[in-house]
């Protein structure tokens, strides 16, 4: 069981643009995502939303088969930028293990 | 008539037979050019013709052209059921400037294409238009009969519909009463607040419209009032009405609005109750909903105190108005809120309990997801600290503002998790660690099916719509009721707000679950055909009425015995050779055309006009026709 | 050569109200089911209109059963079931002095969506008219 | 249909869709005369068109052309058919209406709707009104219901051959006919101008149109239809009766990447309808529906939407990103799985774009209406009166303001006709005051 964390978008905010909460989980970034093959990037969003950083230290990796060549960003339908997103992961995690 | 004659009179008419492709709905199964053929030979029939669409204006158009050139007198069309067509036809024929009376249907569409198929189709839409053409034989041109309207309205309840619909009417000029039952105005729009998605306050639009049925000169307004009896007929209804002391005194001499109950006319009401009658042309039922009551247990509701509905929370909100980092409710400080969509909406038979009486609202309430939606984006603005989880099955945002609201509440920060029906939320107390005292078990199908806490000080269910409980007037007013348990309308497309008897209209949230805007809308289609029988002063009804045939009748009482409407048949005392005799009489208006008497005469001396024994004889004789010339063969 | 579904001598009157069991019929249309060719619907106002003799001169034509679908108790003129239901009464006890089957003469309720009800009614009443057994119209006798 | 001459109503209405037609007669069963202003050579509106209805699956035919009858027969109306609103002002108290008639090329007094030209002309043209699966001719009758029943001569096509002129009984083809402008007076205007469907180019991941086999929804409502272009419903590119369609949800609607943030309100509905009418047809397709909420609101739409459930109709909740020409005509989706395994593809004979719905009127440089954010007209008070517009003594109802379904849509129609015929009543109540003081 995971319990909702909702303080974790106030904390992303430093890294990223506030806008995961934007997305309503149509999946079309993960369907376009010419990269990988799962449920990425929207899982990534989704675990911004309901504040499951440690999920997204667990895939942290993932977010560095992004080469940011924006498709999700072109086609996402409520304009929620997922490449930014992912941008704003990135730091995240870097300001994580820097300060592990 | 004797039989003889009869038969005489049914070959001297000239009876039209069209027949229906309807596009393939019919002649994809019914070789329809057979059909034409063989009725082309029955004796009687002066012409049969197909075409792709009868109901067409060219399909009409060959009707009108046979009736003006003196081909036919007497029209059978065979197409889809007469629900669709019937008045299309009569009024083809009207056009054509005969008697629309002289027109029979024949449903080869609904009862024999879409149900049968091959060469026994054809054989029995064949046999059907047949009988159908015996029947258009011995048809005779009727009148239809004329009936003074009272120019007068009366609407029944007081909530938005009721409440529109009353103004609409007064302002075509029309006098309308008004009786509702509570003691206010404004039904359940008072019990709301903000209104999604333009924001507008509830209490500004009961005022508003309140105000100007309260002071228009042609409307007079009864709270505390109920219609305790029906009597009479389209355009001159006789309405019993009872109003009770009520409930509290009010003796003010203005009318004033009382937050979450609505507008108080002007007092002061009656010390007694008292009942009158009301002398009325037209009705409209606008008799509204009432908010489910979830039941014990269901999401922790009546377990936990903070388990709430969302016209509960909403009223709370609005009662404190306050603003402040978190959301306060009984003197609680709520850091988390869970909404809850599709209570007491869309049960799932299996999955949801039935209640005490076996129902089950499978319908969608249409309302609740921009309602809960609107709670929580004013949360958000208001109490920037208290955080929203909404637990939805489907978002039906769908009208004109309403994805933009959906858009907003995420963007403010409601947090969005979706559930299939048969995983629902469970609401548990939290364990003394969590920090909060409930939390809900969620599968959550946006992350991927996995098990989810939500830690929450308050749940809000979302609460569907259903139907006020108006079972006293459905029996008195023969109302037709819906699985759904909401009033049923005549045809959701040809007769939206129209209920069976002549002159009833249905009118907003007791029909289906509407917004404000919807209900308005509904208010004003029922107003608009109310407004268009009462504009001439008088209504023209269906001649299908009981007919007496004074030469035969011997005065035996018989009919007036079996008559099922008191005053519609009587004996009197009239002239015939001469002779004061007693005959059967009938008062066309009051006749519900069912012929009990029909039946019970010895004498055979009325009928019911369009409908006559003889022409089901006629009917009976030409499906049996077959046969007949079968065994004659054998 | 294949025997015709509609063999001659089963046809089924059936008498339906226009308020109920007539758009149920449509209903059942509506919905594409089927059901024997045999069936042959009237639109009635109200049943009650007929008189006893009506029903045994149906018989006597060589309609094979009849089915009444009234509204039932929802019948829209107050009284008029009842008094079709002691009107059938008597018809029923014709057609036992005359030796008939009575099961050949049905009452019944259809609403406009019961269209499981219509379809057993209709498929019962047909396969009690496709066998030829005692008490058949014209057989009386025999 | 004497438009040489300016005429007086008490109301025009604008748009001759069910919309306008139901105000039109609304409006005329309580007395008042009323002129029609239709742009297409028929009335009927979008729903003349469409193969059956939900929820009670009605045929739409069966239920526009009684009204479209009642309309054209109506004692008080008038319909003006092929007509471009050019203004619509208000002064002196009265509503103007400069129309101009766009030339049919056929004398409409004089067709008799024979058809005769239809059936001789040579040029075979794509008709428009099959989902240009079919074709027609460069002179025709609109389709078989239209109403008028009046011949049009599309001169983009026309070889000026000279042989419809020869057939005609009636000698009612004019190559030479003109656009021709009058006014209309009235006392109050109601608009009803609909929707148009948004189109297959908008999404460059949806193929722009390019994609064999993917179609959108009111090219099935003709495969559907009963006198649709192949009387069955077959795939456009090889003539294959498929065995597995899919519905694309949300193909114009709820996507800011294609302009269209709002939900078009009826696509759920009828992309469920037609997999309902598709599984009767084609009793052993797979159908499946990818969408992102059904939006099953109205009476008896949960019902219909469950009971699809019930027929076997796949319900795949992921909006579909892209799609693609697959192998031998299929179309292929790429989509998220949301309960599965993530990114998939899955492949279709035949797939339908449940398109969405914009306004399909402007009314930029015609009147002085509003429009709101999403470019239907707007309402200021859609509560108390969603019929109102910002002009006084202008009323609205149907798709013109939002996206509506056609029983909404009907309601709503009766509403409009409710409240001119408010404002109409006030009109004569104070003339007559003044003629009283004066």
């Amino acid at each position: 069981m995971t319990m909702l964390n909702p303080d974790f978008a106030e904390e992303l905010k430093q890294f990223s643009e506030d806008s995961a909460l934007a997305c309503f989980n149509c999946g079309t970034c993960a369907a376009i995502c010419p990269l990988i093959d799962s449920h990425f990037p929207r899982s990534m969003i989704r675990y911004v939303q309901i504040g499951a950083k440690e999920r997204i230290l667990e895939a942290a990796t993932e977010l560095w088969k992004c080469l940011h060549c924006g498709l999700c960003t072109q086609t996402c339908p409520r304009e929620a930028n997922p490449g930014e997103i992912i941008l704003g992961l990135k730091r995240l995690v870097l300001d994580h293990w820097r300060k592990s | 008539m004797t039989q003889a004659k009869e038969k005489e009179k049914q070959h001297a008419t000239k009876v039209g037979v069209y027949i229906c492709h309807c596009g393939g709905n019919i002649s994809d199964h019914v070789d329809v050019e057979a059909v034409r053929r063989r009725l082309e030979k029955v004796p009687g029939v002066a012409v049969a013709r197909t075409n792709m669409f009868m109901c067409s204006d060219p399909g009409q158009e060959l009707i009108a052209e046979d009736l003006k050139n003196g081909v036919v007198d007497r029209v059978v069309v065979a197409s889809c059921a007469p629900s669709l067509h019937e008045t299309t036809f009569r009024n083809a024929i009207r056009r054509a400037g005969a008697n629309p009376y002289i027109y029979e249907h024949a449903n080869i569409r609904e009862q024999v294409s879409w149900v049968h198929h091959g060469a026994a189709a054809t054989e029995k839409a064949a046999t059907l238009v047949e009988a159908a053409a015996a029947k258009a034989g011995l048809l005779r041109p009727l009148t239809p009969i004329r009936v003074t309207a009272a120019r007068h309205a009366t609407v029944i309840g007081g909530g938005v519909a009721g409440l529109s619909a009353a103004r609409d009417l007064a302002d075509r000029g029309i006098p309308v009463t008004l009786v509702e039952k509570s003691p206010c105005l404004g039904g359940q729009l008072a019990r709301l607040d903000r209104i999604a998605p333009t924001g507008e306050r509830a209490p500004e639009l009961v005022r508003a419209l309140a105000d100007a049925v309260l002071n228009h000169p042609h409307i007079t307004v009864f709270t505390d009032a109920q219609v305790i009896a029906t009597d009479g007929y389209i355009g001159n209804f006789k309405l019993t009405v009872r109003q009770e002391v009520a409930s509290e005194a009010f003796t003010g001499t203005e009318a004033c609005y009382i937050p979450f109950s609505g507008m108080r006319p002007a007092g002061p009401s009656p010390s007694e109750p008292r009942e009158f009658n009301l002398e009325t042309g037209a009705i409209v039922v606008a008799t509204g909903f009432r908010s489910y009551e979830p039941r014990q247990g269901e999401y922790g509701f009546g377990d936990f105190a903070s388990v709430i509905t969302l016209p509960t929370l909403i009223r709370k909100m609005a009662e404190q108005d306050t603003e402040g980092s978190f959301l306060e409710i009984d003197g609680r400080r709520i850091r988390s809120v869970a909404m809850i969509h599709c209570v007491g909406s869309r049960q799932i038979p299996g999955i949801h309990p039935e209640d005490a009486s076996g129902r089950l609202n499978e319908y969608c309430s249409r309302t609740c997801c921009t309602a809960t939606l609107n709670a929580a984006c004013r949360i958000r603005e208001t109490h920037p600290g208290t955080r929203v989880y909404e637990l939805y099955r489907d978002i039906r945002t769908y009208g004109r503002g309403q994805e933009e609201l959906y858009e907003q509440a995420a963007r403010d920060g409601v947090v969005f998790l979706r559930f299939e029906p048969d995983q629902a939320p469970e609401v548990v107390r939290a364990d003394p660690t969590d920090g909060y005292p409930l939390k809900i078990r969620v599968t959550d199908t946006l992350t991927f099916s996995e098990n989810l806490e939500v830690p929450a000080d308050l749940v809000v269910l979302s609460t569907g719509m259903e139907p006020n409980d108006v079972s006293d007037l459905v029996e008195m007013m023969k109302l037709p009721v819906g699985v759904d348990r909401f009033l049923l309308e005549v045809h959701p497309k040809l007769r939206p707000v129209e209920m069976p008897v002549g002159g009833i209209f249905v009118a907003g949230t007791c029909q289906a679950p509407f917004d404000v805007g919807e209900t308005c809308n509904a208010a004003g289609a029922a107003a608009v055909k109310a407004a268009s029988l009462l504009a001439e002063g008088h209504v023209e009804l269906d001649p299908f009425v009981a007919e007496v045939d004074a030469e035969r009748c011997k005065g035996s009482g018989a009919c007036v015995e079996a008559c099922l409407n008191p005053g519609a048949l009587a004996l009197v005392e009239m002239q015939i050779g001469g002779q004061t005799v007693r005959r059967a009489q009938v008062t066309p208006a009051l006749c519900l055309g069912c012929g009990a008497c029909v039946a019970v005469c010895p004498e055979n001396a009325i009928d019911v006009c369009g409908m006559t024994l003889s022409q089901y004889e006629a009917m009976v004789d030409a499906i049996v026709a077959d046969q007949v010339a079968a065994d004659a063969l054998r | 050569m294949t025997v015709p579904s509609q063999a001659k001598g089963n046809k089924i009157l059936v008498l339906a109200t226009e308020s109920c069991a007539y758009p149920g019929a449509d209903s059942v249309g509506q919905a594409h089911s089927t059901y024997p060719t045999n069936v042959y619907i009237l639109r009635v106002k109200a049943p009650v209109l007929f008189p006893e003799r009506f029903y045994l001169d149906c018989f006597r034509k060589g309609i094979a059963g009849i089915i009444v679908m009234s509204c039932g108790e929802e019948c829209p003129y107050d009284g008029a079931y009842h008094a079709l239901a002691r009107r059938l009464d008597r018809v029923y006890q014709a057609m036992k002095a005359q030796g008939m089957d009575i099961r050949r003469l049905r009452l019944t309720a259809i609403c406009t969506v019961c269209n499981r009800a219509f379809l057993n009614e209709v498929n019962q009443m047909n396969e009690l008219v496709q066998k030829p057994a005692a008490g058949e119209p014209g057989q009386e006798n025999g | 249909m004497d438009n040489s001459r300016n005429v007086d109503f008490d109301a025009v209405v604008i748009g001759g869709g069910i919309a306008g037609l139901q105000s039109a007669l609304d409006l005329a069963d309580q007395g008042y005369t009323v002129a029609v202003v239709e742009k297409d050579a028929s009335v009927g509106g979008k729903m003349i068109r469409l193969s059956k209805v939900f929820p009670t699956l009605d045929c739409a035919s069966c239920i526009t052309t009684p009204k479209m009858a009642a309309a054209a027969h109506h004692d008080r109306i008038t319909l003006f058919t092929y007509c471009d609103l050019q203004s619509l002002r208000r002064t002196g108290g009265m509503v103007r209406a400069e129309v101009q008639q766009k030339p049919r090329y056929v004398d409409a007094h004089k067709c008799i709707g024979c058809r005769q030209c239809e059936y001789n002309c040579p040029v075979m043209v794509s008709d428009r009104e099959q989902g240009g699966f079919s074709p027609t001719k460069a002179i025709a009758i609109p389709f078989s219901n239209a109403i008028p029943q009046i011949a049009v001569l599309n001169p983009q096509h026309c070889m000026l051959c000279g042989r419809c002129e020869k057939v005609c009984p009636t000698q009612a083809i004019d190559y030479f006919q003109e656009p021709r402008s009058f006014t209309l007076t009235a006392k109050v205007a109601l608009i009803t101008t609909g929707f148009e469907m948004t189109t297959l180019g908008d999404k460059p991941q949806y193929g722009r149109g390019r994609i064999p086999n993917l179609i959108d929804a009111l090219q099935m409502e003709r495969l559907l239809a009963p006198h649709g272009p192949y009387n069955r419903v077959l795939r456009p590119s090889d003539g294959k009766v498929p065995d597995r369609i899919a519905y694309i949800q949300c193909a114009g609607s709820r996507d800011k990447s294609m302009g269209v943030s709002y939900c078009s309100r009826v696509c759920c509905m009828y992309a469920i309808k037609q997999a309902m009418l598709l599984s009767g047809a084609l009793p052993l397709a797979d159908i499946t529906i990818y969408y992102m909420d059904i939006r099953a609101f109205g009476k008896g739409y949960e019902q219909f939407f469950q009971n699809a459930q019930a027929m076997g109709i796949n319900f795949v909740k992921a909006k579909v990103a892209a799609v693609e020409p697959g192998p031998d005509g299929a179309v292929r989706l790429h989509y998220e799985a949301q309960d599965g395994d993530g990114v998939s593809t899955a492949e279709h004979d035949m797939a339908v774009l449940s398109l969405g719905l914009i306004p399909a009127w402007n009314p930029e440089g015609i009147c002085p209406l509003a429009t709101g954010p999403d470019h239907f007209l707007e309402s200021p008070r859609p509560k108390l009166s969603p019929v109102a517009t910002v002009m006084e003594g202008v009323f609205t109802a149907g798709a013109a303001v939002g996206p509506k379904d056609i029983v909404d849509t009907i309601t709503e129609a009766g509403n409009a006709a409710m409240a001119a015929g408010k404002y109409l009543a006030a009109l004569r109540a104070s003339s007559a005051r003044k003629h009283l003081v004066a």
